[in-house]
C-alpha cells in the first residue's frame, strides 16, 4: 500500500486513539454547594462542642471561674480581639513566626542538601538531626541567651532549632527517593552540577520538601510559644506572652480565649500549606 | 559598711557607660523597678547613660542574661542570686542593695489549722530550691514534720509554677501553697485560702529579702558611677512610694499593664503592698540564714557566701542623703 | 475443537446492560451470554467500559439499566496489577482467601502447596511479592483466584504490563490451567493477538458508550501459537475493524 | 504438535525465565566493616565537636561557668550518670513516655479510623486534628489540672494530646492512599467490616502509620518535657525536672549534662523507629 | 530496501566490551557496529545486559573491557517509563534539553511546536505529563529525546509498558519518524514481533553474561505491519531460538 494512505489513516487513529484515552472531563458541582458539604459537618462539631460545654456549665460540675460559660469566653474573646494591642500582638507574633519560619527553611533546605550529598556527612550528623527536634524548646533557651544575648535573634534561634531538622529531613528523604530514571534522564541530558540541582534535585524533591515545612511549622509554632517567654521586647505584647499571663491571673475564661486564638491560627496556616500540598500534587497528578 | 572587694567604693572615678542594661520582672515584689522606670527616675539619675530595660518571668533567665552579658544589672529575688554567685564561684555578680521585703507565707485550705494537719496533705512551692521552699521545708522540720525532695514524706511538697499552683489550689488539687506577692494575696482573695503562716513572723524585725538589686562585677569595676546613679534612681523610687504611696501603686500597677497587658486588681495589688515592705537594706541576715536553712535541708551545696554583697555605693548615697546605713552581717 | 460446541448452560448473562457514571454512559445496552467453560474475551479501545462490565459482573458496582445473571454463582476476579498484599508472603496471598472462608490451617496450607504448583511457582511459597518479577506475581495473584474456588474468572487485562515473552508463556499457562481446572472465563483486553490467542469467543465493543459491535468465533485448533499464520491472519481482520472504530473519535 | 512436549518445553521456558528474572543475589560486604562505615563519621564529627568547644573555652569567650569546658560537662555527665537515682528518674520519665505514648496510639488510631471511615466527621475535625498539633503543651495545663488534678493522669493528658494528632494524622494518610485494586481485590474476597479492616486496611497503612508514630514521638516526648513540670509525683525526680532544676540553679554544667542525655535518648529511639521502618519497607519491598 | 545496503559509514563501534558489577558478569566480550542510519534492535530475555548496554554506550557507566567508540557523537535516551519531569508542562520538557544547551528562548519555543507537532501532540504543549496516557507520554519523550539533538537515539524497551494498539501505532510513528529525521536508532526489546517489526538487523544476546548470539538481518519492506506473514514468520523463527535460550536457564 501506498505510503501516503498509510500516513493519513494513521494521522485519524492516532487523534482518536489519543481522544479515547483521555478521559472526558467532568464536571465538579457547582462552588456554593461544594463549600456548604465542607462546611456544615465543621458548623455542627462547633455547635456540638458548645453544646456541650454549656451543658456541663450548667451541671456546675465545678465552679464558673474554673470552668466559664461559653457566653463568658466569647464575650472576653470578643473584648480581646476587638483592641488594637491584640492585632500588633498578633503582628509581632506573625512576624517572629514567618522570619523564624523561613530562616529555619534556608537553613534546613542547605543543611539537607548538603547532608543528601555527602554520605559521611549524613553518617555523622543524620540521627542528630532528628534527635534535635526531640529537644524542648526550653532548653535552648540558654544557648539562645549566650549566642543572642536577649534579642528578638534569641527568639528566632529557638524557633529556627525547632523547625530546621523537619525541614531538613523532608528535603534529605525527598532528595532520597528521587527516582532513579529521572536522574538518568538528567544525566544524559547533560545536567551537571547547579543546573542538576535546579533543573532535577529541587523540584524534584518538593513533595516531601513540602510535607517536611508542614511539620517544621508546627515544630516552630510551638516554640515561638515557650520562646516568646524568653524576652519581652517593649511594644505589643506576642501571643506567647498573653498565653502565659492569662496562665498567671488565673483567668481560666482568658485562657481558653487564647487556646481559641492559637487553634484557629494553627488551623488557617494548615488550611494553607493543605492548599499548597494538595495544588502541587494535583498538578503533579499525584492526587487523583 | 564595705569590705575587702572596696575597689568600687572608693571613688566615683571610672567612666560613665553609654547605656545601662537594666532587668526585672512584671511583678509587684519589683515595685521599685516598676515605678522607677515608670516615673523615669532611673532615666533622670542616669543622665547621659541610655536605659535599656528587659524583663524576664524566672529568675535562672535573668542570670542567663547576666552572665552572657545581654543586662548588667537586675533585681531578681536572692535565691537565684545565691545560686548565681555559687556557679561563678564569687565572680560575676554582686548585690549592691535591698529593694523588697516580706509577702510570701503558707496559704491553706479551710480546715488545717497547725502544722499537724498538714500530714499527708500537698503544699506547693514556686521551685525546688528557692526562697519559699526552702522556707517551707525549714518551718516543717521545726515542726518536726519531713518533707524530702521528690514530693514524698509527712508532707508533700510540690513545686510548680505560680499559674498551676492557683489553678490546682482553686479546685483543691493542692491543700496549701507557700508563695510569694501577689500571688499570697490572690489565694487568700480569690480563692477563699487562709493564712496559716505569714513568713514575717519568723524572721527578726519582721524583715526577710524578696527582691534586691544585683550587678555584675565587671560593671562595677568598670563603671562605679553609673552604678551610683542607678542606685541614686532605686532610692528615689524607693522615697516615691514611701511617700505617695496611693500613687505608687497606681504607677506600678500602670507599668504592670504596659508590660503584660492586664493590670493586677485594685483589692490584689492593695493587699500586696501592704504585705511588702519597699527598703534599701538587703536584710543580709536573712540571705544568710535562708542558705544556711537550705544547706540544712539538702538543697543547697555548701558556698561561701562572704563578699556577695557590695553596699559601699548604696552607703555613700545613703549617708550623703541624711539616711541611717545599712549592713551586710550575717547576724 | 471448541467448547462452544457443546453448548454448556449459560452463566454470566447480560440483557440490555447500561451503566452511567453521573451522565456519562460507560456502557449502553450491552447484552452478552458466557457459557460453562468457555472462555470468552472482551476487546475494545481505551475507555469502553471493559473494567466497568467486569465490575458489574463481579458485583463491584451497580448497574443502571437492564438485566444481569449470574445465579448467584461466585466470581474472582484478576487485574493489571497483580494487587497483592506486600505484608503476606506469596503462601499467606494465596491463603487469604482460604482463611476469609473460614477454611481450617492444614487444609489451608494443602491447597497453598496445591495451587502455587498449578501456577510453577512450588519453591516460591516463602519469598515476598517484592522479590518475584511481574510475571511470577501475576501467576501468584492467579493462584489467589482460584483459591477463591469461584465460578467464574474475571480477568481484566491480566498480563497487560507484561513484557512480550512472559506474556507468551503466560498465555500457555493460563490456557493450561483452563483447560485443567475447566475454568469458566471473561477475559478483558486490549490486545488483539491476545484475545485471538486465547479466546473462545471475541467480542469487539465500541468506545464512549461501550456496545457490542462484533462478536467473533475463534475456531482454531488449540494449543495455538500467537504468531500462528491463522492467529495473525484473524488478529489483522479484527485489527483493521478496531483501528476504524478507533479513528472515529479523531478530533 | 503434541500437547505433552508443548508442556514440557514450557516448564522449562517457565522455570528458565523465572531464574533470568529474579537477579542475582549479591553478598553485602562484612559486618565489621558496614559497621565501621557507618561509625567512623559520627566519631569524627563528634570529635569536631569537642575540638571546636574546647577551643571556644580555651579562647576565653565567656567566663568559665558561663560556658563550661567539656571536661567539666563530661565529668558532671558522669557523676549525674552514675548515682542511682538519676536513673531512677530515667525509668519514671521513660514509663511515663511509653505509657503516654501507648496511648496516644491508642488514642490516635480509634481517632485516625473513625475519621478516615467517616467523610462527615473528617470534614469537621481533620483540619482540627492537626491545629491541636501547633497548640503548646503548656496550654493543656489548665485543662488537665481541671480533668485530672494533679495526678500522673495529668502529665499522660498533655503527652497524649501531643502525640495523638500526629498518630491520627498518619493513620489517616495511611488509609486514604489504599490503593483502589487492594481495595477491590478484598472486595472480591469477601472481605467486610472487620476482617477487611484486619486483613486489608490497616496492613495496607502500615508505612505512614509508621512515620505518623515518628513524628508523634517527637511530639510526645517534648510535651512530656513540659509536662513533666506540672507535678511532681513522689519517686524519683524525672529527667524534665532534673532538667529545670539545672536550669534554676544556673548551673550551665548540669544543663549542657541534661542536653545531651536527652539528645541521646532523642537518637536511641529515633535508631529504634528507622530501624523498624527499613525492616518494614524492606520486607514490603519499598526499599531497593 | 534496507539502508544496511547502502554501506554508510558505522557510528557506534563495540569491539569485545565486557562490563562486570562486582563478580558479576553481565556483558561478555560484545561485539557490534551500527551504522549511520541504521535501526538496530537488540532482543534478549532478562537481565542479559540489554540496559546495561545501553548505558555503556550513553556514556552512564564505564565499561570494564574491550573498546566502545562513537567517535564522540551526541547520544539521547529513552526509557521504559517515559521519565517525564512532572513539575514542568509538555512543552516545558520537551524545551528542557534545548534549555541546558543554552538555545535562546524564542528559538526554544519554536523547535518545541515543531517536535510535538512530529509527535502529533501540537495541542497538548500546555498540558501536564499527568494528563496525557502512556502512550502520548512515551512521544513527548521521543520529542524530548530528538530535542536533544543526538546522532544516536537509544531506547530501552520505550514501549514495553504500553498496551498493544498504542504500541502498535507508535511503531508506525516511530518508523516515520526515523526515516523523516535520518536518525540512527539503537533500540532493546523483549518482544520479537516489534524487533522484527521495526528492525533493520536484530541481534540476539544469551542471558547472564550477555553475548552476541544471532545477528539477523530484516529485509522485508516497509512500511510493515506487525500481524504480516512475513514478520510473524521471521517473529516464530526468532521467537524459537529465545526460547530455547531462555529453558538453557530452567532450575
Ligand atoms: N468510578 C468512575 N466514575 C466516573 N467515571 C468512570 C468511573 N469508572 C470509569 N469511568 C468512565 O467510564 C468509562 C469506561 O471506563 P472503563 O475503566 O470501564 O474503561 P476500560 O475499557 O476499562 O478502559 P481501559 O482500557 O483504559 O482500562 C471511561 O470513560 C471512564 O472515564
Ligand atoms: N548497577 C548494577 N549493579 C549491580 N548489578 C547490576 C546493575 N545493573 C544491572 N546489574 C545486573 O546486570 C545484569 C544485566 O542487567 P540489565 O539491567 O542490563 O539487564 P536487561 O537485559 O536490561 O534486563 P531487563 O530485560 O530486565 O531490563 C543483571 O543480572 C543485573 O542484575
Ligand atoms: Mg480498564
Ligand atoms: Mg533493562
Amino acid at each position: 500500500m501506498p505510503a501516503e494512505t498509510t500516513l493519513e489513516r494513521d494521522d485519524a487513529q492516532v487523534s482518536g486513539l489519543d481522544a479515547l484515552e483521555l478521559a472526558p472531563r467532568r464536571e465538579k458541582g457547582n462552588l456554593g454547594r461544594r463549600v456548604w458539604r465542607s462546611a456544615w459537618p465543621k458548623l455542627l462539631a462547633i455547635a456540638l462542642v458548645l453544646l456541650v460545654w454549656q451543658s456541663v456549665v450548667w451541671a456546675e460540675w465545678k465552679p464558673i471561674y474554673v470552668l466559664p460559660s461559653p457566653a463568658t469566653v466569647f464575650t472576653d474573646l470578643g473584648n480581646v480581639i476587638t483592641t488594637g494591642d491584640f492585632w500588633g500582638g498578633v503582628r509581632v507574633t506573625m512576624t517572629r513566626a514567618f522570619t523564624g519560619f523561613l530562616l529555619a527553611v534556608v537553613i534546613g533546605t542547605v543543611i539537607g542538601a548538603l547532608v543528601s550529598q555527602f554520605a559521611p556527612l549524613r553518617a555523622a550528623i543524620g540521627s542528630l538531626i532528628t534527635g534535635l527536634q526531640t529537644m524542648p524548646s526550653i532548653m535552648w533557651f540558654p544557648l539562645a541567651i549566650l549566642l543572642f544575648q536577649l534579642s528578638e535573634s534569641a527568639i528566632l534561634f529557638v524557633v529556627v532549632l525547632g523547625a530546621a531538622p523537619s525541614v531538613a529531613n523532608g528535603l534529605i528523604s525527598g532528595i532520597d527517593y528521587v527516582p532513579r530514571t529521572w536522574l538518568r534522564a538528567g544525566q544524559v541530558m547533560g545536567m551537571r552540577g547547579i543546573a542538576k540541582y535546579r533543573h532535577l534535585i529541587l523540584p524534584a524533591s518538593l513533595p516531601s520538601f513540602i510535607s517536611g515545612l508542614k511539620q517544621g511549622w508546627a515544630f516552630s509554632w510551638r516554640s515561638l510559644m515557650a520562646g516568646e517567654l524568653l524576652v519581652i521586647v517593649p511594644g505589643a505584647l506576642s501571643i506567647g506572652v498573653r498565653m502565659q499571663q492569662a496562665r498567671d491571673l488565673s483567668d481560666s475564661s482568658l485562657v481558653i480565649c487564647y487556646i481559641i486564638v492559637v487553634l484557629i491560627i494553627g488551623i488557617l496556616i494548615d488550611v494553607l500549606f493543605n492548599k499548597a500540598d494538595n495544588s502541587l500534587r494535583k498538578r503533579w497528578g499525584l492526587l487523583s | 559598711g564595705g569590705d575587702d572587694n572596696g575597689a568600687a567604693s572608693a571613688t566615683g572615678g571610672g567612666s560613665d557607660a553609654a547605656t545601662l542594661r537594666l532587668g526585672y520582672f512584671p511583678n509587684i515584689t519589683h515595685a521599685p523597678a516598676l515605678i522607677g522606670v515608670n516615673k523615669g527616675f532611673f532615666q533622670t539619675a542616669l543622665g547621659s547613660t541610655k536605659l535599656d530595660t528587659k524583663t524576664f518571668n524566672a529568675g535562672p533567665a535573668a542570670i542567663e542574661a547576666l552572665f552572657s552579658g545581654a543586662i548588667d544589672a537586675t533585681y531578681i529575688g536572692p535565691n537565684p542570686a545565691i545560686n548565681g554567685w555559687a556557679q561563678s564561684k564569687g565572680t560575676g555578680l554582686k548585690i549592691i542593695a535591698g529593694s523588697t521585703s516580706g509577702g510570701a507565707g503558707l496559704v491553706v485550705k479551710e480546715g488545717i489549722n497547725s502544722p499537724a494537719d498538714l500530714k499527708g496533705k500537698k503544699i506547693a512551692t514556686p521551685q525546688l530550691g528557692n526562697t519559699q521552699d526552702v522556707a517551707l521545708r525549714a518551718w516543717l522540720k521545726e515542726n518536726g514534720l519531713n518533707a524530702d525532695q521528690q514530693g514524698g514524706g509527712d508532707v508533700s511538697v510540690l513545686p510548680q509554677d505560680n499559674a498551676t499552683a492557683l489553678q490546682a489550689f482553686a479546685q483543691g488539687a493542692i491543700d496549701g501553697a507557700w508563695v510569694p506577692e501577689p500571688n499570697y494575696s490572690r489565694l487568700l482573695l480569690e480563692s477563699k485560702g487562709k493564712v496559716l503562716v505569714d513568713e514575717k513572723t519568723l524572721w527578726p524585725n519582721q524583715l526577710f529579702v524578696t527582691t534586691h538589686l544585683i550587678v555584675t562585677q565587671k560593671f562595677l569595676k568598670e563603671h562605679p558611677a553609673t552604678v551610683k546613679k542607678l542606685l541614686q534612681g532605686h532610692l528615689e523610687s524607693l522615697d516615691y512610694i514611701e511617700k505617695n504611696k496611693a500613687d505608687a501603686q497606681k504607677a506600678a500597677n500602670a507599668q504592670l499593664e504596659a508590660l503584660s497587658g492586664k493590670p493586677l486588681k485594685d483589692n490584689v495589688l492593695e493587699a500586696s503592698f501592704k504585705n511588702l515592705t519597699f527598703t534599701a537594706d538587703p536584710v543580709a541576715a536573712s540571705l544568710f540564714t535562708s542558705a544556711k536553712h537550705a544547706k540544712e535541708v539538702g538543697l543547697l551545696k555548701p558556698v561561701d557566701l562572704n563578699g556577695i554583697y557590695d553596699l559601699g555605693p548604696l552607703n555613700e548615697l545613703l549617708k550623703a542623703a541624711g539616711k541611717p546605713e545599712v549592713s551586710d552581717a550575717a547576724a | 475443537m471448541s467448547l462452544l460446541d457443546q453448548k454448556t448452560e449459560s452463566v454470566v448473562r447480560l440483557e440490555g446492560v447500561s451503566k452511567s457514571y453521573g451522565d456519562l454512559l460507560a456502557l449502553d445496552r450491552v447484552s452478552l451470554t458466557v457459557r460453562q467453560g468457555e472462555f470468552v474475551c472482551l476487546l475494545g479501545a481505551s475507555g469502553c467500559g471493559k473494567s466497568t462490565l467486569l465490575s458489574l459482573v463481579a458485583g463491584l458496582d451497580a448497574i443502571t439499566g437492564g438485566t444481569l445473571d449470574i445465579g448467584g454463582r461466585k466470581v474472582s476476579l484478576m487485574f493489571q496489577e497483580a494487587a497483592l498484599f506486600p505484608w503476606l508472603s506469596v503462601r499467606g496471598n494465596v491463603e487469604l482467601p482460604l482463611k476469609l472462608q473460614g477454611v481450617s490451617r492444614a487444609e489451608r496450607r494443602r491447597r497453598a502447596e496445591e495451587l502455587l504448583d498449578i501456577v510453577r511457582l512450588a519453591g516460591f511459597a516463602d519469598k515476598r511479592p517484592h522479590e518475584l518479577s511481574g510475571g511470577m506475581r501475576q501467576r501468584v495473584a492467579l493462584a489467589r483466584a482460584l483459591a477463591q474456588d469461584a465460578d467464574i474468572l474475571l480477568m481484566d487485562e491480566p498480563f497487560g504490563a507484561l513484557d512480550a515473552m512472559t506474556r507468551d508463556i503466560l498465555h500457555d499457562e493460563l490456557e493450561r490451567i483452563w483447560r485443567e481446572q475447566h475454568l469458566t472465563v471473561l477475559f478483558v483486553t486490549h490486545n488483539v493477538h491476545e484475545a485471538v490467542r486465547l479466546g473462545d469467543r471475541v467480542i469487539l465493543l465500541s468506545s464512549r458508550p461501550g456496545r457490542v459491535i462484533e462478536d467473533y468465533a475463534i475456531t482454531h485448533e488449540r494449543p495455538r501459537r500467537i504468531d500462528s499464520p491463522e492467529v495473525s491472519g484473524q488478529a489483522a481482520e479484527i485489527t483493521d475493524r478496531l483501528r476504524s472504530e478507533v479513528a472515529r473519535h479523531a478530533r
